[in-house]
């Protein structure tokens, strides 16, 4: 299986972890990703609340350089993933949009027809194409016992995902329940996490982490799992700063969910970079899986 | 491409049921539409042969709609779906031959989509005049060449000389 | 000498009681000529009953001699092969005028047959091809048929080849059809036999059965239903159920009977050579509607899906006879071209 | 020989006339159409004297055949064809061409449709000289009648047809009869208790000598066509002798395996392995449920079959083919409630305290699992604060985008049983109110007299995640309070969700069986929404109750009524005309090769195995035409619409296309004539 891949710029930095990881995870689970050649940005919130047209035009390049064998593109961040494959339908129902991006696109010699690449989550890929079966037999590590709690936040359950209950979604949940975690059912799993309210109106923002957070403690959980770059920092760099707002006491780990994959699969903590969040995972799994993870590596 | 002159003639194949029944609706509710299309009426659009459409185009229609009730709601059940079956077998072959997809169009309309099936035909009809005139026979016309070619033979002939028996 | 002339005399009796027979080919293979002469010793037969006045196949005879008969003088005419050039079309006139009964006999005149497909092409596409595109071939001059040559003595003349193959029916009136490719022998000889007899369906009919081809087919036949279009060499049929519902494009329930079932015999599909049965008007409306019918899918995609993948090229499969005689008749040719066009000139100078 | 064609262009006063240049029609016709004999123009076609007009152009004309160009022919075809008739000609040698809804009302351009109009009548015309004379055919009425369902419009419809002297046969899928009425507690607005209105009719049709009654068995399969149509029943094994059980009940007593009853108490409640759904059940026969039955399971126990006084205990007894035949079928299948678990961001099945609306009837009712009182899953607690949620699965693009119609009254009257049974706090979450028939919105005005706190907003979720202290073990209701324009949370004991009425499972199934057609949201399709609600398109099947559409229980007895009443008229008729538009096979060119033999939904085609031909069964045929397009022979003629006369309808509507130009033919004969 092999896959057109977009890391955005965002697994470039701050979220290395998550890029190393997926990686890392693909190699055991056997699916290559292939780095799409020279992609630019795709927007963030920012582009399209400016101008939509441009913003479509920008962000359908990355569509029109895919190559004709690349039929599938996946993109772990959430931000990435909903740009992508919003433009695709932009530009599939509104014809004039398809016409103007297109004339954009020419300047460049491009060209792209809606439906050409099918935009992808990498946990529609893991659920869907890998599956249950091929999954548990990777396993190496059972998660037995240790709680988590998966965290979806907005982009990518919404809207219309097409793999997933928008509102309620439970693909992460189910995966890893085959990975023999204890997931919690954590009802605010499609909730806030702030996005950029950090930045504007920081008690707003404290006040949609606390609510995540507490609730993590609430069911107990062991630490929460993010499949967005923007989710894991608001969770993980802001942790210290919600406590002291609140006069609380959060510990709890936030990690990407492939992380957490890598470690069930037999990789050891730095293949998967566990240890670079803030609040340190390495420690409750340790502690939750016995002994140490093997360190067998990919 | 498009002549504002070029009004294309286009024959229309309704379902007694819902489609043509959707004409009527329109026409009761003076929803206005392009008079482009010439409604021809069939039980089902389960009985529109591919046939009829070729017939269409070769006699010189510009485009063809074939139109029944919505899938899972013909009046026949599920006969809708094999003219569904037959128009793509269709336009498979009318693209190898290159008739543009656009000149014969498969539409659902339900006897309560007046609406709807005047959309439609407003939408073929702009589709076929964007595509201009199909004229189908001009296909057949031979080149320049024959009639003097047919001629050249006899005079040939006339000029050969004689063997005698 | 005078033995010459007595023997010259007693033809010109018998000729007088026996009917005149023109057996001439347009654009076609000869495998019509070959099936006739199937028939076998027959022949001797037929030539009790007629004189074949022109055969250029099988006797000396010059287009002259057919032109200096008075009309009608042919009791009938057999022509095969379709209307490709100028020459074959002042022939189907000639022939037409001099005959009292005119049949288009075997695929090619009835409905283009193979020859027919060219009609995907006009005549610049297929001068390209041969004169130009195929690998083997080197033609660095560009040089093309022409149909007038200009020699010291004046002007030479080829035929004219045209953008469009039509059928004889499309040129001339025809009185009958005897289609097949070739018509079996068999078949000829029953016509033959029908014609001596003045036994004559109608005139516009089909000489021939009106049932088709799965009438003579001994393999079992249930419902149908079609998941997948399967290519021959995909599958090793099972010789005892019908083809088409293993998926493989037969065209035996569409086809006229006549060659006795020759194909799915050997386990291989009906490619439909005898033309539609009955008054059906057009052969490859008929299978696609057939087999579009029977697609087991409701889903718009997957349907499209069975057919794009089953069905890769739809002219050859539905109409591989019958394009020329088709209600479209060809495939849109592209705007006014002129197959000898520029290169007619610089290569006519050469 | 010719035929003679009489044209006939209405002006329909200015309805037509007012954009079409009519008489320009009329000359057209005449002057250009072959074969056209007569060609006028008229005030109104349909008037008597537009018909006389025919009629005696027919016989003074001579024509053979007639176009008629008005209205369409869903109007005044069959006008026109008695005109027809009157005039001594065959009515199937008409045509009518519609100019009106198809040309003059919907085109702006008084000269393009003119021209359109033309070419409607030239289509008409060289059509209708194709056409051929056909007879109608007639066929007797089976006086049986069999309703499908027995929820309370099929109850409804035997008993009319019963009581008025008539046959029926009661096919129910369930143990009893009664349907989704038998489960409620009270029916709104009157709050009649539901039972107490329902039973007296169960145990009316248990008992009427008109009827015979089937439960726990379902329609297997109908052949056959209106009037005659033949019908196979499959009864399920009950396990329990039907003749010789009394209904005492003691084998329901002592059966010591107890089940959670998914059916009639909605997982609310128990049954045991063999039961009887409720106390008024009719049938009194116990149904055995082998999936939970001890002895199916481990071969052990047998306790009802001992101490049955009876004997009445099958355990070997297997499911039975009834067959029957019957004139006309009335469907009256019901629903299906939706499945709140699609929406998983209200928490059904996650969070304790929240219910389906069918959950709440139990739970109310006097005779259900609780005896009536309203307490949380814990057995005990009584809520002090209850939350409904209106259009749950209903006006949801995501769901069902159709009004169910009954939820807004029924949430009316839980907030009612609430206040009155437990005085709590009522939310009530609603997109609109819906009260439109007799006494609903003074109901409405009731309840809102009571207290009931109407909200006015799409719940947005049903979480258990707390924000603020008073929320703790609460079950909160997030909405948009769309009113004051502020998003609300709403701390509650109890959330019900009215979920959607929905098609029954296997609507689409019965409807395919019975040869009747759904619409998208997979309801019945009634033959016209207004004038003729209970017909289907299938001659013989009529539909009532909620299957055609969401409604109450008044709506569902009138309309269990109403399709009685056509079958009734349809037995008192006796006979029921077929129109003649069938396909024929023509036998001796058929080669058999079968492709036609599944087009056919009615099963009107069989395959002859010893001529090894496809043959029309005229009687089920119903005139499609997809077998004749099918044929890859050609040799399937449809009636009325065979490929001439379509053809020919093709080239008269292309008339003033471009003529095939420039190709080369006889005509124009350039070599021989020159030599």
């Amino acid at each position: 299986m092999k896959y057109a891949y977009y890391p955005g710029c965002s697994l470039e930095a701050g979220s290395a972890a998550y890029d190393v990881s997926v990686r890392a995870v693909a190699k055991v689970l056997g699916f290559e990703l292939e780095e799409l050649d020279d992609w630019n940005c795709c927007g963030a919130t920012e582009y399209f609340s400016q101008d939509e047209l441009v913003a479509t035009s920008v962000i359908a390049r990355n569509l029109a350089i895919c190559r004709p064998d690349q039929k599938e593109l996946i993109a772990p961040c959430a931000a990435c993933f909903l740009n992508l494959k919003k433009t695709d339908q932009l530009m599939a129902e509104h014809s004039e949009v398809r016409s103007k991006v297109n004339e954009a696109l020419a300047a460049g010699g491009l060209h792209y027809d809606p439906g050409q690449v099918r935009v992808r989550h990498l946990l529609d890929l893991i659920y869907t194409d890998i599956g249950e079966a091929a999954l548990r037999e990777k396993i190496k590590q059972p998660l037995t016992g240790l709680r988590v709690a998966p965290y979806y936040g907005c982009q990518v359950v919404r809207p219309m995902n097409g793999f997933d209950n928008t509102e309620y979604p439970m693909k992460m949940d189910e995966l890893f329940t085959w990975l023999g975690a204890e997931v919690v059912d954590y009802p605010v799993k499609a909730h806030c996490c702030g996005g950029h309210m950090t930045q504007i109106s920081e008690g707003a923002a404290y006040e949609l982490i606390r609510r995540l957070l507490d609730s993590a403690v609430e069911h107990e959980a062991d630490l929460i799992l993010c499949m967005c770059p923007m989710c894991q920092l608001n969770l993980d760099a802001y942790q210290a700063l919600v406590s002291s707002y609140f006069q609380k006491n959060f510990q709890m780990p936030i990690i990407f969910f492939t992380q957490l994959l890598g470690v069930a699969l037999g990789l050891d903590f730095e293949t998967v970079k566990i240890g670079k969040e803030i609040v340190s995972a390495g420690p409750v799994i340790k502690a939750k899986l016995g002994a140490a993870p093997s360190q067998t590596g990919a | 491409m498009s002549d504002d002159s070029f009004e294309p003639k286009i024959v229309g194949f309704l379902c007694n049921w819902c489609s043509y029944r959707a004409a009527d609706l329109a026409g009761t509710a003076r929803i206005s539409h392009a008079p482009n299309v010439r409604i021809i009426r069939v039980m089902c659009s389960g009985r529109v042969d591919p046939t009829f459409v070729l017939k269409a185009l070769s006699l010189g229609a510009d485009g063809v709609m074939i139109a029944g009730c919505h899938p899972g709601e013909c009046h026949y059940i599920e006969q809708n779906y094999k003219a569904m079956r037959r128009y793509y077998m269709l336009q498979h072959t009318l693209k190898a031959m290159g008739v543009e997809e656009q000149r014969v169009q498969l539409v659902w309309a339900s006897a309560a989509e007046g609406q709807q099936l005047a959309d439609a035909i407003d939408k073929l009809v702009a589709d076929v005049k964007a595509l201009g005139p199909l004229g189908w026979s001009k296909n057949w016309a031979e080149n320049g060449d024959r009639i003097r070619a047919l001629e050249d033979i006899v005079n040939e002939h006339k000029e050969a000389l004689e063997v005698p028996r | 000498m005078s033995k010459t002339e007595n023997m010259a005399a007693t033809e010109a009796a018998e000729a007088k009681s026996k009917g005149k027979l023109a057996i001439y080919w347009a654009a076609s293979c000869g495998g019509c000529e070959i099936s006739t002469l199937g028939i076998d010793t027959k022949i001797l037969d037929l030539a009790a009953a007629f004189d074949i006045v022109f055969c250029p196949c099988i006797t000396d005879g010059k287009t002259r001699d057919v032109e200096k008969m008075a009309d009608g003088e042919i009791d009938v005419c057999l022509f095969n092969g379709g209307i490709r050039t100028s020459e074959n079309e002042y022939m189907a006139q000639l022939l037409r005028r001099k005959s009292k009964v005119l049949v288009a006999f075997g695929s090619c005149a009835t409905e283009g047959c193979i020859p027919g497909l060219a009609n995907l092409h006009d005549r610049k596409s297929i001068f390209d091809n041969t004169y130009q595109e195929t690998c083997s071939t080197d033609n660095e001059a560009g040089v093309r048929p022409q149909s007038v040559t200009q020699v010291p003595e004046g002007d030479l003349h080829l035929p004219v080849f045209y953008d469009t193959l039509r059928t004889l029916d499309q040129t001339v009136k025809v009185d009958y059809y005897l289609p097949g490719c070739p018509p079996e022998s068999d078949r000829i000889w029953e016509a033959i036999e029908a014609i001596m007899a003045g036994q004559l369906p109608p005139p516009g009919s089909v000489i021939g059965s009106n049932t088709t081809v799965c009438d003579f087919c001994n393999r079992t036949r249930s419902e149908k239903k079609i998941k997948e279009f399967k290519r021959t060499w995909e599958v090793i049929p099972d010789p005892d159920t019908c083809l088409l519902e293993q998926g493989l494009v037969c065209c035996g329930p569409a086809t006229r009977a006549g060659c006795g079932c020759l194909c799915p015999q050997v386990n291989s599909p009906c490619i439909g050579c005898y033309g539609p049965p009955g008054d059906a008007q057009d052969f490859g409306a008929r299978l696609m509607s057939a087999l579009a019918s029977v697609i087991d899918s409701n889903d718009p995609r997957e349907i499209q899906a069975i057919i794009e993948r089953g069905i890769p090229d739809p002219v050859g499969t539905f109409y591989r006879f019958s394009l020329a005689g088709s209600l479209l008749r060809r495939g849109k040719r592209p705007e006014a071209e002129n197959g000898h066009g520029q290169q007619a000139a610089t290569g006519g100078a050469s | 020989m010719a035929e003679r064609v009489g044209v006939y262009v209405c002006h329909c006063g200015s309805n037509i006339a007012g954009k079409v240049d009519v008489a320009d029609v009329a000359k057209f016709a005449s002057e250009h159409i072959k074969d056209v004999v007569v060609a006028r123009d008229y005030k109104f076609m349909c008037s008597d004297l537009g018909q006389k007009m025919v009629e005696e152009d027919i016989k003074k004309e001579g024509l053979t055949r007639v176009v008629v160009a008005a209205c369409s022919p869903h109007l005044h075809e069959k006008t026109f064809r008695r005109a027809c008739s009157n005039g001594g000609l065959n009515p199937y040698l008409l045509d009518m061409t519609n100019i009106r809804e198809h040309c003059s009302w919907v085109h702006k351009d008084p000269v393009a449709a003119t021209e359109k109009a033309k070419s409607l009548v030239s289509a008409s015309a060289e059509r209708v000289k194709f056409q051929q004379p056909l007879e109608p055919m007639y066929v007797d009425v089976n006086p049986t009648t069999l309703v499908v369902g027995g929820g309370i419009a099929g109850l409804q419809a035997t008993l009319e047809l019963a009581d008025a002297g008539h046959k029926v046969v009661l096919v129910e899928r369930l143990p009893s009869i009664g349907g989704h009425m038998a489960q409620f507690d009270k029916t709104f607005p009157t709050l009649d208790c539901s039972a107490c209105i329902l039973t007296p009719k169960m145990s009316e049709v248990g008992q009427h000598e008109n009827v015979r009654l089937l439960t726990y068995a379902e329609l297997e399969e109908v052949t056959g066509s209106v009037g005659n149509f033949h019908v196979k029943i499959r009864q399920k094994a009950r396990k329990v002798d039907f003749d010789l059980c009394t209904g005492c009940g003691i084998c329901v007593e002592k059966c010591p395996r107890k089940v959670v009853d998914t059916e009639f108490e909605a997982g609310m409640g128990m049954r045991k392995a063999i039961y009887m759904p409720f106390p008024q059940a009719v049938p009194r026969v116990p149904v055995l449920d082998t999936e939970s039955c001890i002895w199916f399971e481990r071969q052990r126990c047998q306790t009802c079959e001992k101490l049955c006084p009876t004997k009445a205990i099958r355990f070997d007894q297997e499911d039975e083919i009834i067959e029957v035949d019957v004139g006309n079928i009335i469907i009256a299948t019901g629903w299906k409630p939706f499945d709140c678990t699609k929406i998983p961001q209200y928490g059904y099945g996650r969070l304790p305290n929240v219910y389906t609306g069918m959950e709440f009837e139990r739970l109310c009712n006097a005779a259900g699992p609780t005896s009536g009182k309203i307490v949380l899953r814990d057995g005990k607690t009584v809520p002090k604060s209850v939350a409904i949620i209106h259009c749950v699965g209903s006006r949801d693009l995501n769901h069902n985008p159709y009004c169910s119609g009954i939820c807004c009254m029924a949430a009316l009257k839980f907030a009612h049983l609430l206040i009155e049974k437990t005085g709590a706090q009522v939310y009530s979450f609603y997109i609109d109110i819906r009260t439109n028939q007799k006494d609903y919105e003074e109901f409405y005005q009731r309840l809102l007299q009571e207290g009931v706190h109407f909200v006015r907003g799409k719940v947005s979720e049903v979480t258990d995640a707390t924000r603020r202290p008073d929320e703790t073990g609460k079950t909160i209701v997030q909405c948009e309070d769309t009113l004051t324009g502020r998003q609300e949370r709403y701390p509650v004991d109890m959330v019900i969700l009215m979920g959607a009425l929905e098609p029954q499972f296997d609507a689409r199934e019965l409807g395919l069986k019975c040869g009747i057609s759904c619409s998208m949201a997979g309801f019945y399709t009634e033959r016209h929404p207004k004038l003729d609600p209970v017909a289907t398109m299938t001659d013989g099947i009529f539909i009532a109750g909620v299957c055609q559409g969401p409604k109450d229980i008044p709506a569902s007895v009138v309309q269990g009524a109403a399709a009685a009443a056509r079958v009734a008229g349809m037995i008192t008729k006796g006979k029921v005309m077929i129109e003649p538009i069938v396909a024929s096979i023509r036998e001796e060119d058929c080669s058999g090769c079968r492709i036609c033999n599944n087009m056919c939904p009615y099963n009107a085609i069989e395959f002859d195995e010893t001529r090894a031909v496809s043959r029309v069964i005229t009687a089920l045929c119903k005139g499609c035409g997809t077998c004749v397009s099918a044929c890859p022979a050609g040799v399937i003629e449809g009636a009325h619409f065979n490929n001439s006369q379509i053809f020919a309808e093709i080239e008269g509507a292309l008339w003033d296309a471009v003529p095939p130009a420039g190709v080369p033919g006889e005509s124009e004969s350039a070599g021989v004539s020159a030599s």
